[in-house]
Parts: structure tokens; sequence; C-alpha cells
């Protein structure tokens, strides 16, 4: 029943993605990637990623939309007719989907409980985990104590991101970029 | 079949995979290329968490009762990665916003006609 | 939207819970899903909320941009900064165990510092994000 | 506190730019970026002679024993790097105040340090860690500082630059996470050291072999393996002056680093080297990419372009040596590290210079002309510098060059020889190009007026410079660390 309902979800995921490939809308797409990202939630939830899932909500399907909306506002919604040069992309994405297919091949079964990544490292954060960090969520215990130092890393991620975006949008008061085109238009013309 | 239906859900990372670059490459518009990196980088979730799961065990967090958990360490990472990728996302969406203010369009090839 | 009352009255009325929940989340993280990274994220989509409601100046008014612009930097120096504690105190860099006498209760104090930290930078960021991309269609 | 240099080198750096965020003056973030800087720059000696004395340093972040938490590990290799990465962010970030003013809007100028700051605790984070997973955080740290910094140059281009590179490195980066997923998958750990262990036992080697060549992409697209350097020109010629400085001598560097770390210290090198074409494969793609990009850089009109061409062939050089794959071509790769990071620190600090007088104008061919009259001490310093490129006995590039022909040499490789050699005839024709503009042409009617660049800036680049020829005679720490790093590659992980 468990495996049966992973397996519709991933279904539907697959079809909003060949819709989203489809549609020239752009508004359209915002909205099918909200979809994509709640069914990528709900499969997370199926699989036992409660943290994950709530923060795919959020960011994926919250956060994400949000600025994709706040973005589409502000250019074209809709997007230009395709370049007539499938071929070239179409051989890149079966190459990448290729290896990573042969790979998965000689991977451990799935729901295995004697592959690598249930036999080694986590089992710790499972049995002691609670002990040695007072946290019954194993997961907040591996996020802020043992891979904390990660996890500071993430935060500096989100930092940057911010202060990157105020360093692109924030407006100045004076207009360097106007004197700027006219030397990029000069050129162009030389 | 077995095969199949055992990885089903590397099958679908691999789709996932394939159709983010695809769109990637393929689409001309700023914004779409954006999107299809986003894909991309949530196939990745999928490949990370989906192994990391037991047929009848539950979400990590221990409680009374339970004793078969699923594996937490995945669901850390991917944590970190769903940041990482808004946070590209949004100074993506950021250099696109000035790019349209700069040049007027978010379609490649006019922004290289443009130059 | 700001003209509608119905709207008005539920924002003004849903805002304080939606703050509640944050505040759920963040500190519920240790025992259910959630921590500081969601609490963050929902934490900001109140402003925003009200900031759709409202308009977008009565979110500056609400939290202006410059405090938004401190908190984002503070939240990464709280994380930063309990790993500064850990090695004032003898430990290693982010070493909860050394901040309090009995390792788990440090490991806690450590955890919450933590956390803290994340769910500041990361309401502070979304809501940057909310205003520059906000802002810039405003104006213009 | 020398036992925690390993923590603070990374985390001084990283808490400089939410402090720089928090005060918002152009003044305090210059000083955070220069005290930063320079501590990174003594805790980088401190480690390395300290690897010298005792060996490997672990260093275990939180007090969590690897593999349950994240491990900081110092080797020769690693330690090499590090002095290597913060040696130039000491010689550029402390002299770039008017090259940013000049480039960067008021208001904005403070957050071009912050991400400065970032970029270089990303790069020495991934050089110092020992966690496959964390190496991924502090990539994504440096890429996105790196975006925004040349996101932030004064020209149009720069946006469609920093989208462009924002794409491959995002791509890169995925497909690193993707192999590292692979890995983890087979072997339960990602704590590098242990991966390496435990992939020995693995039985089914496809997953494996997915994995190195999600890793060899991806790292790829960051070092800007040919063919694909595609991201790397633009990023260059448009990112304000001294972030180019910086970047064109760190971060590419990084990248190849991590490759070596992998392909050495994580894989079976005996598996990969004599199973796979590897070697064949490192060969061809670096030799092509010493050819094609030196022969796009003689016909490039743009002078900054013309260099970042140059760049992606001396990468060439560098990954050749990962290609011929014993001691002497591997010191040869290691050193040209360092070498190759102080020869285009230079060239392209002293570029920002150019550009300074020249208020915002791109730097072409003509633009140049006279420049030997007008900037005579920026002129010679790019001579010497190209010198170092070209590869003339008595500059830093001659040495590099001679331990590949060596290495070579050693493996019969005669036509690699011989490959080393036209491309250095290539190198010599764009130097020239540059020579004849700058001593051989007139200054143009309206040229800017003759000055040289801003004492500090002049003074990094020419102690750069001066790096180029020391490290052209006296080898023993360039060869010399070089040498114990890659003992410690063939030595592979025991």
């Amino acid at each position: 029943m468990e495996a049966l309902i992973i397996h519709v979800l991933l279904t539907a995921m697959v079809v909003v993605i060949v819709a989203l490939a489809l549609t020239r809308n752009l508004f359209s797409v915002v909205v099918l990637s909200g979809i994509y990202s709640f069914l990528m939630a709900t499969v997370l939830v199926a699989l036992d990623a409660v943290d994950v899932a709530m923060t795919e909500a959020a960011v994926g399907a919250g956060v994400s939309t949000v600025l994709l909306l706040g973005a589409l506002q502000l250019v074209a919604s809709r997007e230009a007719k395709p370049l007539h040069r499938p071929f070239l992309p179409l051989v890149v994405a079966i190459a990448v989907g290729g290896v990573l297919a042969y790979g998965s091949l000689g991977l451990p079964a799935f729901s295995d409980p004697q592959a690598p990544i249930h036999t080694h490292v986590a089992p710790r954060y499972l049995n002691d985990g609670p002990r040695e960090t007072g946290v019954p969520n194993v997961v907040t215990a591996v996020l802020a104590s043992y891979r904390g130092y990660d996890t500071l890393g993430e935060t500096v991620v989100v930092f940057t991101a911010g202060a990157g975006v105020i360093a692109l949008l924030r407006r100045r008061r004076k207009r360097p970029e106007e004197k700027q085109r006219k030397t990029d238009k000069e050129e162009k013309k030389a | 079949m077995t095969v199949l239906a055992a990885h089903y859900s590397h099958w679908v990372a691999i789709f996932l995979i394939s159709a983010g670059m695809y769109i990637l490459i393929a689409r001309g518009n700023l914004l779409k290329k954006l999107i299809g990196l986003g894909i991309l980088q949530t196939s990745v979730y999928l490949l990370y968490i989906a192994p990391g799961k037991l047929i009848g065990g539950t979400a990590p967090i221990v409680a009374e009762g339970f004793t078969l958990y699923s594996n937490p360490l995945p669901h850390v990472l991917i944590l970190t990665a769903i940041v990482v990728g808004v946070a590209t996302l949004a100074l993506g969406l950021a250099l696109v916003v000035r790019i349209r203010e700069a040049y007027g369009t978010i379609e490649e090839d006019e922004i290289l006609e443009r130059d | 939207m700001k003209d509608d009352i119905i709207l008005r009255v539920v924002a003004k009325l849903t805002m304080p819970f939606m703050l509640v929940f944050a505040l759920y989340v963040q500190f519920h993280g240790d025992f259910g899903p959630g921590g500081g990274f969601q609490a963050g994220v929902i934490g900001a989509a109140a402003i925003v909320f009200y900031a759709l409601i409202f308009g977008l100046r009565a979110g500056q008014r609400l939290v202006p941009e410059a405090v938004v612009e401190a908190m984002l930097a503070a939240g990464v120096l709280v994380y930063a900064g309990v790993g500064f504690a850990g090695l004032a105190l003898g430990g290693a860099y982010l070493d909860y165990f050394v901040l309090d006498h009995d390792p788990v209760h440090g490991q806690h104090r450590g955890i919450f510092w933590v956390e803290a930290g994340v769910a500041l930078t990361v309401s502070g960021v979304m809501l940057k994000l909310f205003y520059m991309f906000a802002g810039r269609g405003s104006a213009e | 506190m020398l036992e925690h240099a390993p923590a603070l080198l990374v985390v001084l750096p990283l808490v400089a730019a939410p402090l720089i965020v928090l005060v918002r003056r152009e003044a305090f973030a210059w000083l955070a970026t220069t005290a930063a800087s320079y501590a990174c720059l003594v805790l980088a000696v401190g480690l390395i002679t300290r690897v010298a004395d005792t060996g490997v340093i672990s260093y275990a972040m939180g007090n969590w024993a690897p593999p349950w938490g994240i491990e900081y590990r110092v080797d020769a290799l690693s330690a090499f790097v590090l002095l290597a990465v913060s040696l130039t962010a000491s010689l550029v970030a402390p002299y770039a105040q008017r090259s940013i003013a000049a480039e960067v809007g008021e208001d904005r100028r403070y957050l071009v340090y912050a991400m400065y700051c970032l970029c270089l605790a990303g790069l020495l984070g991934m050089t110092i860690t020992g966690d496959a997973f964390n190496l991924f955080v502090f990539l994504e740290i440096s890429s996105l500082a790196t975006y925004v910094l040349i996101g932030m140059g004064p020209r149009r281009k720069a946006l469609v630059a920093a989208y462009q590179y924002m794409l491959m490195g995002t791509v890169g980066a995925t497909f690193y996470v993707i192999g590292v997923g692979l890995l983890y998958l087979m072997t339960g750990t990602l704590n590098l050291v242990d991966m390496a262990q435990r992939l020995q036992a693995a039985e089914d080697l496809r997953p494996v072999l997915a994995a190195l060549a999600f890793i060899t992409v991806g790292i790829g697209l960051k070092l800007a393996l040919f063919p694909l350097h595609q991201w790397l020109p633009n990023a260059y010629a448009y990112g304000p002056s001294m972030a180019t400085a910086f970047l064109a001598a760190t971060a590419t560097k990084v990248s190849v680093y991590v490759l070596l770390r992998y392909y050495f210290l994580v894989f079976d090198p005996a598996a990969l080297f004599d199973r796979l074409p590897t070697r064949e494969l490192f060969i061809g793609l670096s030799v092509a990419a010493m050819i094609t990009a030196s022969l796009v850089a003689v016909f490039e009109q743009d002078v900054k372009r013309l260099f970042a061409y140059s760049s992606v062939a001396q990468i060439g050089y560098i990954t050749l040596g990962i290609g011929v794959d014993n001691l002497e071509s591997l010191t040869g790769s290691i050193a040209h590290l360092l070498n190759h990071g102080v020869t285009k620190g230079a060239i392209f600090v002293l570029l920002g210079g150019v550009a300074l007088r020249a208020a915002g104008a791109p730097i072409t061919m003509s633009s140049i002309a006279g420049l030997g009259r007008r900037m005579p001490l920026t002129a010679f310093g790019l001579v010497i510098a190209g010198l170092s490129l070209i590869g003339i006995p008595g500059t830093a590039g001659f040495i590099t060059k001679w331990y590949l022909i060596l290495g070579a040499i050693d493996r019969g490789h005669w036509w690699i020889v011989a490959a080393i050699l036209a491309s250095s005839l290539i190198a010599a024709a764009y130097v020239w190009r540059l020579v004849e503009a700058a001593y051989l042409r007139a200054p143009a009617a309206d040229a800017s007026p003759a000055r040289e660049a801003p004492l500090g800036m002049l003074s990094a680049a020419l102690a750069m410079v001066a790096l180029c020829v020391y490290f052209g005679f006296d080898t023993s720490y360039s060869i010399g660390g070089a040498r114990e790093a890659a003992e410690l590659l063939l030595k592979g992980q025991q």
C-alpha cells in the first residue's frame, strides 16, 4: 500500500513536468512548478521525510512560487517560440540520464535494511542521538548538532543570497549605468 | 520488471534530471531556464531520500512504540539542498530582472543580438 | 486589496496566529518536524501576508528595511557566536558539550541558540527578498 | 588557540561578511576584509609548518568524531592550496579600494567586500574540509558569492556573464551532489577518508563509475575544464576588476584541488587509471585546451578576455599533469596552482589599474597603445607576468612546464612535449601582441593621461610579479610543497 501511494505520486510528478516543459505561458509554468513542489512534498511525507516535506512545502511551493510570481510581474510573461535546435539538448539530457541509470542499476534494492546507509553512521544517530543530545527528533539532532557545521554553512548560503539580492537589486541614487549603456552602444558600433 | 519496480524512484529521479537538463539547455527564455535548473536540483531529493526509506518504518522521531525508523541523514542533507536551491533561485531571478531592465528582453537569442 | 474590509479584518486576526505558529514550529522542532528554517519562513510569510493586504509601505513600517538587513546578518552571527562560545569555554568550534556543566544540557542550549540564529537569518532574508522584488514593481 | 587554527581559518572570513553587512560602512568593510585576509594568511602559514612537523591534522567540528561529525583535515596538499589561496587573497583585497570605488556605486561597495569575504571563506572551506557534503555547502557559498560579484561588474554584459556562470556553476554543483549521493548510497558515509576505505569493499562498481562521471563533469564545469569553460571568458572579462583578479588567481585552482583529492584519495587510483581511459581523456582535453584557447587568445581584441582565454589554456597545463600521472607531472600541476595563481593575480590587478585610469572604458588592444609610456611600471609588470605565462626561464611558469615536460618524457610521451612547446609559442604570440601595443605603438589621441595606477594596487601587483620571478629561481617553497603533496597523492589514502 505504502509503495503504491509513492508510485502514484511519482507518476503524477512526471506528468506535471511533461506539461511544464510543453507550456509556453510562463504564468502557467510557475503554477505547474508549484504543483510539482506540492507533489514532491507529499512524496517526501510518504517516504518518512517529514521535516524535508515541511520545508519543501514552505520553500518549494511557497517561497519559490512567490519569488517567481514577483519576478514574473517584472518581466514578460510569455516565452518566445523555442529555437529549432532540440537535437543537442536531447542528446545531453539522455546522456546524463543514461549515466545515472547505469549507476542506479548497481545500487542496493529499495528498502533493503542491509544497505550500507542503514548499517553505517546512521545507526548511531538513531540509537544514541536522543540520549547524546537530548532531542528526540533525530533530524534536528543531526542537523543542529552532529552536522551543525553544515547548517552554519547553510545559514550562510541563505545570508549570501539575501545580501546578493540586495547588491543586485538595490536602487542606486545616481545611475552610472546610463553612462555605461552608452559606451556599450558605442563599442558595438565600432 | 522487478528491477524497474524496485528502482521506480530512481527512474523518476533520472527522468527529472533529464527533463531539467533538457529545459535548461533547449529553452531560450531565462526564466524557464531557471525553472529547468530547479527541476534538476529537486531530482536530487528523490535520489537521496528514497533509499533511506524502510518499508514499515516511521519518520526518524524517536518515540515509544516504534522500533524501525527511516534514515535521518539523507533528510538533513536534503534540507540543506532545498535551501541552496531557493538561494540560487533568488539570485537567478534578481539577475533575470536586472537583465530585463538592461536589455528589455529575457530571451537568450535577443540578448546576444543586442550586445 | 487595501480597501477590502473583510481582508483587512481577517489579516489582522490571523497574523498573530501565524506568528505564534512560527514560534511553535521553532520550539517544537526538538520533538516533531520543524525548526529554525521552517519557522523563519512562516514568520516571514506572516509579514508578507500583512504587506500584501495593507500595502508594501505598511509592511515596511511594521518591519523596517534596516531591521531586516540587520536580522539577516545577526542570525549568522548568533550561529557563529555559539561556535565561538564553544571555543571560549575550552571546546572545539561549535562544541555544545562545554556550554553547560551537564553535557546534554549543553547540547540543548547549543541547539536552541543555533536554531534561533537560523530562524533570524531565514526570516530576514525571506522578508528582504519580498521587499526587493515587490518594491521594484511598485515604484516604477 | 593554534590548535583551533583549522576552524578559525574558515570561520574568520565567514564572520567578517555578516559583520560588514551589519555595519554597512565602506571603511569598516575594508578593514574587516583586510584583517580577515591577513589572519587567514598567518593561520595558513601556521598550518603548513605544523603539517610539515607533525603530519596530518584532523579537527572534529563540534567535538563529534568523524564519520558522525564533520572533520576538517589538513595534509600536505590541502595546506599548500590553503596557503596559495590566502596568499593571493591578502595581496588583492586590501589594495582593492580605489578600483572598487571606481566601478561600483557607493551604497553597494560594502557588499562587494562582504561577497569577497564569503567567497574566500567558501574556497578555504572547500579546501580544508574532509567531508563530501560539507564541501558542497562551501562550494555553494563561494559560488553564490562569485555570481553576485561578477553581476556587480560595471557593464550590462556583466549581468549576462553572471547568469550564464550561475547556470553552468549550479549544474556543476548539482552533478557533484549526485555523484556524492551515489557514493553515499554505496558506502553509507560522507567522510572522505572513511568513504575511500569503504569503497574498496564495494561489490558493484557501476554506481562508483557513474559517481566518477558526475563528479568529473560537475567539478570540471567549476574548474573550466575544456570544453566546459564557456562561462569563464565573459565572467573574467566583465566582472569588477578586483573580483576577477581574485577569482582568476584562486577559484578554478580550488576546484582542481577537489578533483585531485577525489581522483587520488577517494577513488581507487589503480582502478581509475588502469581500467578506464582517464589518462588519455585528460591528456586529450588538456592539450586541446592548451592549443585552442591559446589560439583564441591570439585573436582576441579585449585584453581581459585575452587573459581569460589564456587562463583556460593554463588550466590545461594543470590538468595535463593529472593525465600524465607521475611524480614529476603532478608536482608540476600542483606547483602551477600557486605559480599560475600569482601570475594571473598580478596580471588582473595590473589590468584593474589600467581600467581605473581608463575611467571604465573597455581595455582593448588599441586602448593600451603606448601603455609603456603612459604607465611604465604597469606595462613592465604585465610583460614580466606575460613571460611567466609563456614559460621563459627565470619565471615561475618555466618551472611548471619543466616538471610537466620531465613527467611526459618519463612516460615517453614526446608528442606532449611538442604540444607544450607549441602552446608556449602561441602564448608568446599573444604576449608579443601586448608588448607591441604597449611599447611600439603611439598612444591614441584620446588616450587617458599618463598616470600610474594607485600606489597600493601597483605595489601589490608588483609584489606578485616579484613572486613570479622569485618562484622561477627559488623553488624550495613552491616545488618543495608541491612535491610533498604529489607524494601524498601517489601514496594514496592508507
